[in-house]
């Protein structure tokens, strides 16, 4: 059924349809309307789920990490400011291996305060050990979502569906919505790794020693360290149950991209843009005014941020003569991050392609096509400098 | 043998006793109990049981007499203060193990 | 509230396993003994880091027999809010949601939570083990530490701050039941538990716990110093029931004896108040006189 | 790509309804087969009674530029006293469409190159039955007539849609009455 509504909305359809169970949330803007449709799903009878209207989102995240423990599904949404007040939470909960699904509607952060969109808010959260998805549209928010539970509960990873705030959470677009019958065959009920029981009491992520301990069966049992490795190991093994379950999922439902990145008109491309979330697609629209021009530009779009798939990356990159990445964060005193990961992904190759970085739409700054075609344009030849850090350019910038 | 055959992926500890190891070790003095003064032992009843009710290392039995489990206890003596009829006595340990080397 | 239970009909089964890491002497490990037994084996608990963490083990051994999460050090009601909400949506009924918490976890960084959960009416109990310091971090003061105190953090003058009362804070939330008890007291503290475990609501529960390297007094007189902190008057056992404040066990007897012992008695007992002047001391009876006159007056 | 969106701006005041009547026209739009309908409402907090604009960009296939309209093709005024407040006008691209419920009368709307469309919504609403200053379903018909995008008919359904539990036969009828009564200026 194709609906037309907000971003929030297609991702408060998506979790309902995913049947999560416990759902805690705080309001920030502009996550709040995705919250708000769900506490009104629960209340109407649409939807059988706990919602806990916390006083803060560490507890949103408290809520979700313990619910999770208990067996339960369990979601959250968060911005900005919001999800820099779970950081300690982030890491409690992949850590835990819990399969909690948020939704963060990316902001920037303060100071000084803004509710625009950039995605500093997400990026600055990579290394917690979290998987980070971001976003073109609206039916790939509620695509996503879904997808979103099957992926955390398959690797006992949690999974972070970011899309960018007010661009896709407050504009509204077509999509489909798909059945619940569909969905249920995709996404089994969730069952917990490690469960709360009173029956089989544990003392779950307890204090652990920096070296191996012998258990009661004489076993041995992890010391941290090992914990922290097979966090790292199940998260780049998780690239490959991510493309499996985009399979599936194209199987059932007869749509879904590439699971890591997305190719667009790259076949041929001379100099390929790259962006995460809407500015990928809006991408789109610069390459083929440019090919209009004559020059061969094409798309990629990141989807999958954390892990990052640098094989994917490395092989869609590589074959054409520059790439020019695009970016809404920064990696203060360096560069933006996804270039700083996608020139790391180049570097083994014998001949790499030439890489240029800007900065673009911060907090919320209108980002215009004309723009976009103007940067690629005059990104066609190495960059000067010594590195991609010195020649690293803002868009629109009137300083 | 490696950790991966524990097959866990987050910390679950199982209840069992001595984490902290055999804490009977901590002790400098070792509780005593004189069955002759003890209310349970002298009259051979279920009564008192100071002793265990303020143990805080669940190392004394509610038995008759009741019992101290000294490869836990760690010599607090919190029952030897709180007996009603002082039949709890704190003895230096040293003495035990010299008489166990023996 | 009468004291019901007896030594003799306590159960006996213990869930907490013996060659714990808790110190020897420790008021903490006498009062969650038996608060385990009141709780029951149907029990989640929730813990945040504190010496309760230490006492109930390093992976992959556990001290306690009882289910458990750890949870970070501001978050112990959310957590236990979610535990109750998965509980609920999956059917799993009569198992009891506690929140086991020490009094920086609950006094300081845990309050936001706390209140929270309580506004909201979340259906646990929370229980605060008052030992009135951080002492699993090194005796750093609290909101609890009493005034004139020494902490690793108030090294010269002690704590120069009255504490802070959070039985009081909890009942202004009108939650269901506001219990103190003291692990000198074992019988009513297992009374209040019990009490707390059988009604709706939120609830809270304030255990004094006396740690005898935090406070400076030899291990043996762990139950000896909680007992004073309860006849001197400083700290009192009471219960507030739908609004209603009742004093109970040991402190509903000074009623009837209409005398306390001299806070000095306490005091004296403790090498943290070796600093404590005269005159504190002095206007600290004060301040207890006047908290007990108001508690005479109210019986008659 | 484009050159093949239409860009309509939605010009209100908060509380007014200008998204609602946007979201309508987004509904009927895809309806009738315009695969790409985005619509952007003004980012940020919104404030009871302070302007508010919002964008619908309607094309037949696709749309992957999100960002907010600047030169719109047509825009929709529900209240006349905002041309006054904004420059909406200015905006507009040459040979694009002004809609605008007013009381006043249509020749006093010219602009060069501009096709003015006028109709008193405010009134035709109170007539058909709705509370005061209900216009934003009345302002659809004046959309429809002014624009001939969308069948008339098809829009008066998607109001019946979207006010189902509001009066949706009093706000389907302020839509076809104003379709009939709204004068448009061809200018110069």
């Amino acid at each position: 059924m194709h609906t037309i509504e907000s971003g929030n909305t297609a991702a408060a359809l998506g979790v309902k349809l995913a049947r999560a169970q416990v759902i805690a949330a705080y309001p920030i803007t502009p996550q709040t309307p995705l919250t708000e449709k769900l506490s009104e799903f629960i209340e109407s009878g649409q939807m059988k789920a706990a919602y806990i209207p916390v006083e803060s989102e560490h507890s949103a995240l408290a809520v979700c990490i313990a619910a999770s423990t208990a067996g339960a599904r369990a979601f959250t949404a968060t911005s900005a400011n919001g999800l820099l007040y779970m950081h300690e939470q982030l890491h409690w909960a992949a850590g835990a291996r819990l399969p909690i699904v948020m939704c963060v509607v990316n902001r920037g952060v303060g100071a000084p305060w803004t509710v625009w969109n950039d995605q500093q808010d997400s990026i600055s959260q990579r290394d917690t050990g979290w998987i980070q998805i971001y976003i073109n549209d609206h039916q790939e928010i509620i695509d996503t979502t879904i997808k979103a539970f099957r992926i955390a509960e398959e690797v006992n990873i949690p999974v972070m569906v970011c899309y960018d705030g007010y661009i896709l959470s407050h504009t509204y677009m077509p999509f489909d919505v798909p059945d619940q019958k569909s969905v249920d065959r995709f996404l089994p009920p969730y069952k917990p790794e490690n469960c709360l029981d009173p029956n089989a009491p544990t003392n779950l992520n307890s204090v652990t020693l920096p070296d191996v301990r012998t258990n009661i069966r004489g076993e041995l049992a992890h010391g941290y360290m090992e914990l922290r490795y097979l966090l790292q190991e199940d998260l780049r093994k998780s690239i490959d149950v991510i493309t499996t379950i985009e399979q599936d999922y194209k199987k059932i439902f007869n749509r879904g991209e590439g699971a890591c990145l997305e190719e667009y008109r790259c076949e041929d491309a001379s100099f390929i843009a790259v962006g995460m979330g809407s500015l990928a697609f809006h991408l789109r629209v610069a390459a083929d005014a440019l090919r209009k021009e004559g020059i061969k530009v094409g798309v990629v779009g990141i989807r999958l941020y954390r892990p990052f798939p640098d094989e994917a990356v490395s092989f869609a990159l590589s074959k054409a003569d520059g790439v020019i990445v695009f970016e809404k964060a920064i990696s203060y005193g360096y560069m933006g991050p996804l270039c700083s990961d996608i020139t790391s992904a180049l570097y083994k190759d014998a001949n790499p392609p030439f890489v240029h970085n800007y900065i673009l739409g911060i907090g919320g700054r209108t980002i215009k096509t004309d723009a976009l075609i103007d940067a690629i344009r005059n990104s066609c030849s190495r960059p000067e400098g010594s590195d991609t850090a010195d020649s690293l350019r803002w868009i629109g910038l009137k300083i | 043998m490696g950790t991966r055959e524990c097959n866990q992926i987050t910390s679950a500890g199982e209840p069992g006793p001595g984490d902290g190891g055999k804490t009977g070790s901590w002790r400098v003095l070792r509780p005593v109990i004189d069955p002759s003064i003890c209310i349970p032992a002298r009259k051979n009843i279920a009564a008192c049981f100071i002793c265990w009710l303020y143990c805080p290392d669940c190392t004394i039995t509610r038995t008759i007499p009741p019992t101290i489990d000294y490869e836990y206890c760690k010599g607090c003596g919190i029952c030897a203060e709180e007996c009603p009829t002082k039949a709890i006595t704190m003895v230096e340990e040293s003495g035990f193990i010299s008489e166990e080397n023996k | 509230m009468d004291v019901k239970t007896t030594i003799l009909n306590l159960p006996e089964e213990e869930f907490v396993n013996p060659g714990t890491r808790a110190c020897s002497g420790c008021g903490l490990g006498i009062a969650y003994r038996i608060a385990l037994k009141a709780l029951g084996k149907n029990t989640i608990l929730v813990v945040p880091p504190s010496c309760l963490t230490v006492l109930q083990g390093l992976y992959p051994i556990a001290s306690t027999k009882l289910a458990c999460i750890n949870v970070t050090f501001a978050s112990t009601a959310a957590a236990a809010s979610g535990i109750l909400a998965a509980l609920d949506v999956l059917g799993k009924k009569d198992i009891t949601v506690v929140g086991f918490a020490g009094d920086g976890g609950t006094s300081d960084i845990g309050l936001q939570a706390l209140s929270g959960a309580a506004e909201r009416g979340e259906n646990f109990i929370y229980i605060c083990y008052d030992n009135e310091g951080y002492m699993n971090t090194g005796v750093q003061r609290s909101g609890t530490t009493p005034e004139g105190a020494f902490t690793t953090n108030t090294p010269i003058f002690g704590k120069t701050q009255p504490q802070k009362n959070v039985p009081a804070i909890m009942a202004a939330h009108n939650i269901q039941y506001v219990a103190t008890c003291s692990s000198a007291y074992p019988l009513d503290l297992y009374d209040k538990i019990k009490k707390a475990k059988e009604l709706q609501g939120t609830k809270y529960i304030h255990i004094h716990t006396p740690c005898p390297p935090g406070w400076g007094f030899d291990p043996k007189d762990t139950v000896r110093v909680g007992k004073l902190a309860v006849e001197t008057g400083i700290f009192d056992l009471y219960e507030i029931e739908c609004g209603g404040f009742r004093l109970t066990g040991a402190s509903a007897k000074l009623i009837e004896k209409r005398k306390l012992r001299p806070a000095s008695e306490y005091f004296r007992a403790q090498s943290r108040f070796k600093i404590m002047s005269d005159g504190l001391i002095k206007k600290i009876q004060e301040q207890i006189d006047a908290r007990w006159e108001a508690h005479f007056e109210a019986e008659d | 790509m484009e050159k093949d969106i239409i860009n309509i701006s939605w010009h209100g005041r908060g509380g007014q309804g200008a998204i609602t009547a946007a979201k309508i026209v987004a509904t009927a739009s895809f309806q009738t087969g315009y695969t790409g309908v985005v619509m952007v409402p003004t980012f940020g907090t919104e404030r009871r009674g302070a302007p508010v604009m919002t964008s619908l960009k309607i094309s037949k296939e696709k749309i992957y530029d999100l960002s907010p309209i600047e030169n719109p093709d047509i825009a929709v005024v529900l209240d006349y006293l905002l041309l006054d407040e904004i420059n909406i006008v200015e905006g507009l691209k040459q040979g694009g469409i002004l809609v605008v419920n007013t009381p006043k009368p249509s020749d006093s709307y010219t602009y060069n190159g501009i096709r003015v469309a006028t109709a008193d919504i405010t009134a035709i609403a109170d007539e058909s039955g709705l509370a005061y200053g209900m216009v934003n379903s009345g302002i659809i018909g004046a959309f429809a007539k002014a624009s001939s995008l969308i069948d008339i008919d098809v829009l008066a359904n998607a109001i019946r849609e979207e006010f189902k539990d509001r009066k949706p036969e009093e706000n389907a009828r302020a839509a076809l009455v104003t379709y009939e009564r709204t004068i448009i200026n061809y200018g110069d």
